[in-house]
């Protein structure tokens, strides 16, 4: 479903990605793990174009998508939970809701499984985002990225600053969307994750990132025989 | 020597006073053309050297420098506001240059280097002030002062205030009132003066409002129903490129007083205008391309221009000084129908006064007019200390 | 949203380290010798109809800039480096200009129209004694210490209680533009003392020289050229220093910096006073120049300007400020002359080819050019 | 003559003309008319007087065409301009072509006094409810200010009961004022006390010092009494009119900065954009408003009076336009450098500024208020609101509606925001940020050339009409609170409505200094203006 | 009269004596206010070195923290657990001052009220913090980041005639050492991951070398490993200084913790060391989950 192929990136002169492929499947959830600063959030940047690459291709469906724009990307069908949130601080928890449906046709309803899945949420959908605590903000930026029922969703970090009961459900539900979506249609599912059991209970592929290069790959049970966990030890 | 003679035109382009200054440019771009045509001076034809000091005062006096020193013109027209005036002033007398000022202002100065072809306050003001008292002008008992807050109103209405006390006018019956620059609610203020009105003696208004208020204060006035014939307005900085901006309809016969009116007939006149016309079309100058309009600055602008040619020619000379001394006593037969002549001592014209009323095409109706051109006093006699005041120009 | 919200790391250009004697300091002592030394003598021994004779139109037109060039550098300091918006700035220039004028009116004795030892606008305002906020006019002396005291105080009040409610980004901005307007208006009045719409003109004398010979003026000149070297070192040592740098930490992240266990209301009222010192020098130094000093350079657009100045060469820099203030005057000066009916639309154009190609200002251009390292943007 | 003589003989003359006017057969002759055209202005003003007593329709007729400036002299002849360009005859009625020379008579003040005040005495005759009560205002204005015995069969007559054609009874309320101000002064202490009575309730300034006049030399107790009333009553009246015209005026100065203040709260405000061009694009749309306005009085003069109506969506998309090349050409490239954008729009500024210089000259243009925006509606206690500063505050408050409908009812409105918070991430979810931007800045820009539309009805419009706006624009919505469209609101009536206040008392250049220092104060108090948000920052 | 109500004006009284004791503080308030309070002045006699009281905080209505106490010993390391927006935040934002409680007492050692003092005075007081989403000055260096943290006179004039001693230079590269950073010692902090940022404002927060450092979720993004080392580093500190430490990371929190405080809804819901808190059902119930 995605294909990365050889994806080159720079910030300035320092060359952050060095020539990245992988693959990311329908009804399969991908891991991509690494240590800080070996570059998971510039490859998930590169893919929604927020930082456009220089060298290699993205193919999505079949499409060639490097060289679109950033929004058109949204509009094929890729939900991107950001590192760090980003919640817009000032809308309502609802409008950041419905902003996350700015891809799909003016007045599609929101999903209701949304609010199944982050009871909070629907308390809270008057007050402003940014007022909002961290986890709080974690849930909802990952509420929005499925409003507008993707076909492939880009998670970073999305654990960070959760509580343990709703990592748990969090993990539960990437499961359950990678299998039928939020409407029985198999979703393809890119998880950046640094803590590891979670990543090694949820991924049916894994890929591990060193100094902007893949160094090791495989299905999500060779994890521990491949010794990955050392990986992304220091 | 020959070759052209250079002469500087220092009038914003930009800025604020654009609005009222770019026109004079033309005007005297106009005169400088017709006396080229004409044969030029001296047998030299002149060479205008355009500068725009944006309105902006520290750049007035870089300007005058640079035209006197870099370009080493022979005269300068230039200059509206009293404030860009003074700032050039101290680089004129530095460096003994020429300055030709054509606005009506409020006096209290004179200087050797320049010749004032507007009107001082007694040959604007103090005129029609004393029509508005006669019974023509409605015989008003009561006054109202309204300006801008800035030294010309300032100045203006102290020798007013001074004249209608000698009139017997009660300190009661004037009411003094300003506004700050770029002021454009009147409404507070109408209010004020209607209730100043509804004493029960003839009121009237005397506005030396400036620039760009003019447009608000009229458009209120006429919307608020303060009709001509109930309150007079006489303001002294109104002409007609001020109406242009303005629907006159609602505001016929409120009073405008100036040295020229652009409706005034004569054959002098006719022919300005219509050399004016022909040249804002050739030289397709927005506005008045469509519609030509004449008034007192470009007047004055005008006549400063040939008069300064006359002297030139009976000094044989562009020397500053022998221009000066050649200056004195010039006369020159005005658009406004009569021959005005440069003081002998006090470089200000001697130039006749017109009262005019609006009419509802913008231009205006002469009501009153002094019989001929009457001498100016930059040193107001109603202001205390000027009785001492020589009318000349004293030595920097 | 906010108008300090400023990341484009202009500030990283900072020179860092001590660089007095660094390479490029020989820049400094160029300009050193140029102000004080060379061009005084094109001036007044080069006979004025030699290629080499500099005119004094000249040497006021770069004195006056080079006050101007103050005026952007002290904006700078605390636009550039703090991340405070002041659009005020004209006022303390204008109050240094002021204190001076006073002073240069009261010089003029009783050779004014009048002959009064008043000046010719109170004479004929009929006004019969001084007021009292002239009293110090007559001593040089208290000018001088007036010219730094009256704008450094209404800053440092102003300053006090604007920081301490810890008022920020565009709404600083904006009551800065308020109280430079209400000056503006209050100067205006002739009741209020100083001239009116007029403000001071025809001043004949400084510390009993004339004020229009060749001498007075290359002095003069001489003097804002040594004020803005001084003004640049200074500014250069303070953003050099751990004070500068705190600086643009309180620009960048005011909240993180207090949890450092800085105050960030000294600094900034420190950076404040100075720039509004600054300013007012500037303006002191302007008035006898130019010879003329009207409330005009109190007006919002005046202080815009100085911004404008700013930003164009670049800022977050020393020598942008600079460069900009010389780049925009003196292509106003020219422009003026050679196009004045459209010269505005060459103006516009410079500003927004600036913003879109020059992100750092001129000078970001010119580093980019010879490929200075440091300046680099980042998203 | 004196004006008072000239004015008793008037009124003498036509009193006795109500009764005879209907009966009478024309006579005027061509001296008559004449002497109204030619003369000195004493004699002019006698001659009219004398014309308008004369019982002949042919004379109300020159008289009228003189106070609309249609009569023609030529060597002793005098025409009325006709519609067709040809004259009628004054004298003889003879339709004919008016020779090129002939002149129009000069009027003056004091002829348009005397033409008026005798106009309104026969148009007190006329059927039209309209001359009625425009007569009947001009009878009470001249009458309050000087009150005159020589009127008083005049009103009495005009009043009678059964008189034809009948009395509108607005213009009767207004001339039994009038007989008021003369009866104050009656030998019988009844009708007095009457007079002082009606004028009690006039509701007219004017009258206040006839009352106090009559008081300090009235000798009868009980008439002192209802003078007394009635001053007190007069000036009750007077002072709630007055709080009312402060009020009303603080109301549309402050919908005056509202509505320069609207574009600017969506392209700064909301955008970040510090838009130092605001003002000139209200420039642009008065500017609009004035093309307009000349198409029309050159293609549709008949349908001149609505062109308003058809300036406002050429303002707003002219603008609109200019706005939204603004944004592409330049301002997209300086998202998330905010500061960058004030140099970039101040040099726009100055581009647009003297682009319009250029193009239709350093001068202000003429833009007229159509017939339905001029005059005022008077209400009782000297009070008149102008008509176009009602409807301009009818119009703030329907752009402010709809304005407030677009930022919070529409997806673009929520788009806008979500793009000025977080720009990256607004684009992963799919916005297509650029055109939200585009299409963004050319509403905002279009709402600033509405402000335009509404500007041009009360002020200049000249290539500075901007600078004069966007200080006070930006004060507006900064005091309110930077992206508080209700803080926007409230900031502008409350500067409208405090400046306006202190003005009264201060005068006009206090006040806003006055004005300004507190908005210094008030923002110590609110460090982030009136609608501050509040709450957490990362 | 009844017992709760004996209790509560004891209550009151306590609190008032408190009062005149800072009463007599704040004879000095001068001196603290030109001159931070040395870091040793905090009186820690009582064997508590941050104490809150019936702090409550409500923003528009809404009550993040409802009647919190808080009770913490020098030295000590307490984990503050709990839900999202439970309140753990906006307690530290308490602490700090950067919010102010609408009713309730923070003391910090048992003289000095913290609510009297503006967050530059509690940061020079010896109260450090690690936020919870890593903020570090963007364009400055690391090396510049680290300098202005580090301890020291703080005042504008000594800023301006600063230059770090060696002492401190070695301090400052054994820090850099100590966050990995040691590469990046010349890259505008903005340009670092957001796990090197949080290093980085660890590291920041040593510099400081307050008594008191409160870290808001400081593992949060990172590498199982780091996390280990992270609590290795937190574990040297124990003792020395006082660590209050919210985190979600229960197996980090194992690690470190003394004793575990549990947050929700604003308030305590229970204390203890890990493995009984970890037991309770009430935690398990809201927080931990299965
Ligand atoms: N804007 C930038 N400019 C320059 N370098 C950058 C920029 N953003 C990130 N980097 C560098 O690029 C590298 C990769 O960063 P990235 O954010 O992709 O790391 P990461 O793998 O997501 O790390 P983490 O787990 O800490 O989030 C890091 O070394 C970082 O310092
Ligand atoms: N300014 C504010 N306005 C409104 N509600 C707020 C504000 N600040 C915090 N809150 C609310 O207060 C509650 C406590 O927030 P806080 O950030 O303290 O939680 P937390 O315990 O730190 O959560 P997390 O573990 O998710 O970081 C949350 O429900 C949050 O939404
Ligand atoms: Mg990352
Ligand atoms: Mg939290």
């Amino acid at each position: 479903m995605l294909v990365i192929d050889d994806v080159h990136q720079y910030y300035g002169g320092s060359h952050i990605l060095r020539g990245i492929s992988l693959q990311a499947r329908a009804g399969e959830i991908t891991v991509v793990l690494g240590r800080n600063g070996v570059g998971k959030t510039t490859l998930l940047k590169s893919l929604m174009g927020l930082v456009p690459i220089r060298q290699g291709c993205i193919t999505f469906d079949g499409m060639e998508l490097a060289r679109r724009p950033v929004h058109e990307r949204a509009h094929r069908g890729i939900g991107y939970v950001p590192q760090g949130r980003e919640i817009f601080p000032r809308l309502t928890v609802r409008e950041n809701l419905l902003l996350g449906l700015a891809s799909r046709p003016a007045g599609t309803p929101l999903p209701p499984q949304l609010f199944e899945l982050f009871p909070v949420l629907a308390d809270m959908q008057g007050r402003r985002g940014g007022d909002l605590s961290g986890g709080q903000q974690q849930q909802l930026a990952i509420a929005r990225a499925l409003a507008a029922r993707p076909r492939l969703l880009v998670l970073d970090e999305p654990t960070e600053g959760i509580q343990p009961n709703i990592i748990q459900a969090i993990g539960r539900v990437l499961r359950q969307l990678a299998r039928q979506g939020l409407d029985g249609e198999p979703m393809a599912i890119l998880l950046v994750e640094q803590y590891y059991d979670f990543a090694r209970e949820l991924a049916d592929r894994y890929v591990v990132l060193e100094r902007g290069a893949v160094v090791a790959s495989g299905s999500g049970d060779e994890m521990d025989t491949q010794g990955v966990r050392a990986m992304v030890a220091l | 020597q020959s070759g052209p003679i250079k002469v500087g035109i220092l009038h914003s382009l930009s800025g604020t006073m654009a609005i009222s200054e770019t026109v004079l440019k033309d005007i005297a771009l106009m005169t400088i053309e017709e006396i080229n045509a004409a044969g030029g001076v001296l047998g030299r034809k002149l060479e205008p050297v355009v500068v725009d000091p944006a309105s902006n005062w520290p750049l007035f006096a870089e300007k005058a420098r640079q035209l006197l020193t870099q370009d080493k013109v022979a005269a300068v027209f230039g200059c509206w506001t009293s404030v860009s005036r003074k700032s050039v002033l101290p680089v004129f007398e530095e460096l003994n240059g020429l300055l030709f000022y054509p606005v009506q202002y409020e006096g209290e100065e004179l200087s050797k280097n320049v010749f004032y072809t507007g009107a001082a306050p007694n040959q604007q003001a103090i005129p029609a002030v004393e029509y508005l008292m006669s019974k023509d002008g409605g015989s008003a008992k009561r006054f109202v002062l309204l300006g801008t807050d800035y030294v010309y109103p300032r100045t203006t209405n102290k020798i007013l205030r001074a004249f209608l006390k000698s009139k017997g006018i009660p300190e009661a019956d004037i009411m003094e009132e300003y506004t700050p620059f770029g002021h454009s609610d009147y409404q507070t203020i109408i209010a004020k003066i209607k209730q100043f009105a509804a004493a029960g003696k003839k009121t009237c208004v005397i506005s030396t409002i400036n620039g760009d208020s003019n447009v608000p204060f009229y458009k209120e006035l006429g919307n608020q129903g303060l009709k001509a014939t109930d309150v007079p307005v006489v303001a002294f900085s109104v002409g007609e490129e001020e109406l242009r901006g303005v629907d006159t309809k609602p505001l016929v016969g409120h009073l405008a007083a100036w040295n020229y009116f652009m409706s005034i007939k004569n054959p002098a006149n006719d022919a300005f205008i219509k050399k004016w016309a022909a040249y804002a079309k050739a030289k397709n100058i927005p506005g008045h391309k469509d519609k030509p309009l004449t008034n007192d600055p470009m007047e004055a602008t005008y006549i400063g221009i040939h008069m300064w040619k006359q002297a030139v020619e009976k000094a044989k000379s562009t020397a500053v000084d022998e221009v000066i001394a050649a200056m004195a006593g010039q006369t020159f037969d005005a658009p406004c129908g009569f021959k005005v002549k440069m003081d002998e001592r006090n470089h200000h014209l001697h130039k006749p006064v017109f009262i005019g009323e609006v009419r509802a095409d913008g231009q205006f109706n002469v009501v009153w007019k002094t019989k001929g051109p009457i001498r100016a006093q930059p040193w107001s006699p109603f202001i205390p200390g000027n009785e001492k005041k020589k009318d000349v120009p004293e030595k920097a | 949203m906010s108008i300090t919200a400023s990341t484009s790391g202009a500030g990283l250009a900072a020179a860092r380290g001590p660089r007095l004697l660094a390479p490029r300091a020989h820049a400094l002592w160029l300009a050193l010798i140029l102000v004080a030394g060379v061009a005084p003598l094109l001036n007044l021994a080069v006979p004025p109809d030699s290629v080499w004779h500099l005119s004094d139109h000249w040497i006021t037109l770069l004195g006056k800039i080079m006050c101007y060039a103050i005026c952007a550098l002290a904006l700078d300091l605390i636009w550039g480096y703090t991340g405070i918006l002041s659009l005020g700035h004209g006022l303390f220039f204008a109050l240094g200009g002021y204190v001076m004028g006073m002073y240069l009116m009261r010089q003029i004795g009783t050779d004014g129209h009048y002959g009064s030892e008043l000046p010719d606008f109170m004479v004929f305002l009929d006004w019969q004694a001084l007021p009292w906020h002239w009293a110090l006019s007559h001593s040089f002396a208290a000018t001088l210490v007036l010219i730094v005291l009256v704008p450094g105080l209404l800053a440092w009040v102003f300053g006090y209680f604007a920081f301490r409610a810890r008022i920020q980004g565009v709404y600083f901005s904006i009551i800065t533009q308020a109280l430079t307007f209400a000056a503006m208006l209050l100067f205006y009045r002739n009741e209020t003392g100083f001239g009116g719409n007029n403000g001071f003109t025809d001043f004949k004398r400084i510390l009993g020289y004339p004020i229009t010979t060749s001498q007075t003026r290359v002095a003069l000149f001489a003097l804002t050229g040594l004020a803005l070297i001084g003004c640049y070192l200074l500014a250069r040592w303070l953003t050099t220093s751990k004070f500068g740098r705190v600086l643009q930490a309180i620009r960048d992240a005011e909240g993180r910096v207090m949890f450092c266990g800085y105050d960030p209301l000294p600094y900034k009222l420190a950076i404040w006073t100075l720039s509004a010192v600054m300013c007012a020098v500037a303006g002191a130094l302007y008035v006898p120049q130019v010879g003329i000093i009207n409330p005009r350079e109190m007006s919002p657009a005046a202080s815009i300007e100085i911004a404008v100045w700013t930003a164009v060469g670049g800022r977050g820099t020393l020598v942008g400020p600079i460069v900009g203030a010389f780049a925009v005057n003196g292509a106003k000066s020219w422009l003026t002359v050679v196009a004045p009916e459209v010269w505005l639309y060459a103006l516009g154009a410079l500003f927004v080819a600036v913003t879109l190609w020059m992100p750092q200002g001129l000078v970001g251009l010119w580093r980019r050019w010879v490929g200075y390292r440091g300046g680099e943007r980042h998203e | 003559m004196t004006t008072r003589a000239s004015r008793q003989l008037v009124a003498a003359l036509l009193a006795g003309l109500l009764v005879l006017w209907p009966r009478l057969a024309p006579a005027l002759t061509g001296d008559q008319a004449l002497a109204v055209a030619e003369g000195t202005v004493a004699e002019r003003v006698q001659a009219i007087t004398q014309l308008a007593a004369a019982p002949d329709p042919a004379a109300a007729v020159l008289l009228r065409a003189l106070q609309d400036e249609r009569v023609r002299v030529h060597q002793g002849s005098v025409w009325i301009e006709r519609d067709d360009a040809r004259g009628q005859r004054a004298d003889s009625g003879a339709i004919e072509p008016i020779p090129p020379e002939a002149e129009a008579p000069l009027l003056n003040n004091r002829l348009r006094a005397a033409l008026a005040l005798a106009l309104a005495a026969l148009d007190l005759q006329e059927a039209d409810v309209a001359r009625q009560r425009a007569a009947a205002v001009t009878l009470r204005r001249a009458l309050l200010e000087e009150p005159d015995e020589a009127f008083a069969p005049l009103l009495r007559a005009a009043l009678a009961p059964q008189r034809q054609p009948a009395l509108d009874g607005h213009a009767a309320a207004l001339l039994a004022q009038a007989l008021a101000a003369v009866e104050l002064a009656d030998a019988d202490p009844v009708r007095r006390g009457a007079a002082a009575a009606v004028l009690g309730e006039s509701g007219e300034r004017q009258a206040l010092p006839l009352l106090q006049r009559q008081r300090a030399q009235e000798t009868d107790p009980a008439v002192v009494h209802a003078l007394r009333q009635a001053e007190q009553a007069l000036q009750r009246t007077l002072a709630l009119a007055e709080v009312g015209g402060t009020v009303f005026t603080g109301l549309s100065l402050g919908s005056i900065l509202l509505l320069a203040a609207l574009g600017l709260a969506i392209t700064y405000g909301l955008m970040g954009v510090i838009n130092m061009a605001h003002g000139e694009l209200i420039m642009v749309g008065a500017y609009a408003t004035y093309v307009v306005q000349q198409l029309f009085a050159r293609l549709w003069p008949q349908w001149f009076d609505w062109y308003v109506l058809a300036a406002l969506p050429v303002a707003f998309f002219a603008t609109a336009l200019v706005g939204a090349a603004i944004e592409r050409g330049v301002i997209r490239h300086l998202y998330g450098r905010p500061l960058e954008t004030l140099l970039a729009t101040w040099g726009l500024s100055l581009i647009l500024m003297q682009a319009v210089r250029s193009l239709f000259g350093a001068q202000n243009v003429t833009v007229e208020n159509p017939a339905w925006l001029s005059g005022a509606l008077a209400v009782p206690g000297g009070l008149v609101l102008p008509w176009n500063r009602i409807a301009i505050l009818v119009f703030a408050a329907a752009v402010l509606l709809a304005v407030a409908w677009v930022l919070a009812r529409t997806r673009l409105g929520l788009f806008v925001r979500g793009v000025t918070q977080n720009r990256p991430m607004a684009a992963c979810m799919g916005v297509p940020t650029g055109r939200v931007d585009a299409l963004a800045f050319a509403f905002g820009s279009g709402v600033a050339g509405l402000a335009g539309v509404a500007l041009s009805q009360i002020g200049n419009v000249g290539p500075d009409l901007g600078q004069s706006y966007i200080i006070d624009s930006f004060m507006v919505v900064v005091v309110g609170g930077v992206g508080q469209l209700a803080g926007t609101v409230l900031a502008a009536m409350g500067l409208g409505l405090l400046n306006k206040l202190l003005e009264g008392w201060a005068g006009a250049v206090l006040a806003k200094i006055a004005v300004l220092v507190l908005i210094v104060i008030f923002i110590q108090k609110r460090p982030q203006g009136l609608f501050a948000l509040k709450g957490r920052q990362a | 009269m009844t017992p709760d109500l004996l209790q509560s004006g004891s209550e009151r009284w306590r609190r008032a004596q408190q009062r005149t004791g800072q009463d007599g503080a704040r004879g000095d308030r001068a001196a603290v206010f030109s001159h931070p309070v040395q870091p040793g002045a905090i009186d820690t006699s009582h064997g508590r070195i941050l104490y809150l009281e019936d702090v409550q905080v409500s923003f528009d209505g809404y009550k993040a923290l409802k009647g919190l106490n808080l009770d913490i010993a020098p030295g000590e390391l307490r984990a503050i657990i709990g839900p999202n927006g439970a309140g753990k935040t906006t307690m530290l934002d308490v602490i700090t001052g950067r919010t102010r409680p609408d009713r309730g007492s923070v003391f910090l050692g048992s003289t000095i009220d913290l609510l009297r003092y503006r967050e530059p005075q509690i940061a020079a007081l010896g109260v450090g913090r690690k936020f919870q989403k890593p903020t570090v000055f963007e364009p400055l260096t690391v090396w510049e980041n680290l300098e202005l943290a580090l301890a020291g006179d703080k005042r504008v004039r000594a800023s301006l005639t600063f230059r770090p001693s060696a002492a401190q230079r070695q301090r400052l590269e054994a820090l850099l050492a100590l966050i990995h950073l040691e590469d990046a010692a010349q890259r505008p902090a903005g340009t670092l991951s957001h796990g090197q940022k949080q290093w980085l404002e660890i590291g920041m927060l040593l510099a400081q070398e307050p008594k008191v450092l409160l870290l808001d979720e400081p593992v949060a993004g990172m590498t199982d490993d780091e996390t280990e080392r992270t609590a290795q580093l937190l574990l040297k500190l124990k003792g020395r200084h006082t660590l209050v430490v919210v985190e979600h990371d229960m197996a980090f929190v194992r690690v470190i913790a003394d004793k575990v405080t549990v947050l929700c809804d604003g308030a305590v819901l229970t204390e203890g060391p890990f493995e009984q808190v970890a037991r309770d059902a009430r935690v398990i119930e809201v927080y931990l989950g299965r």
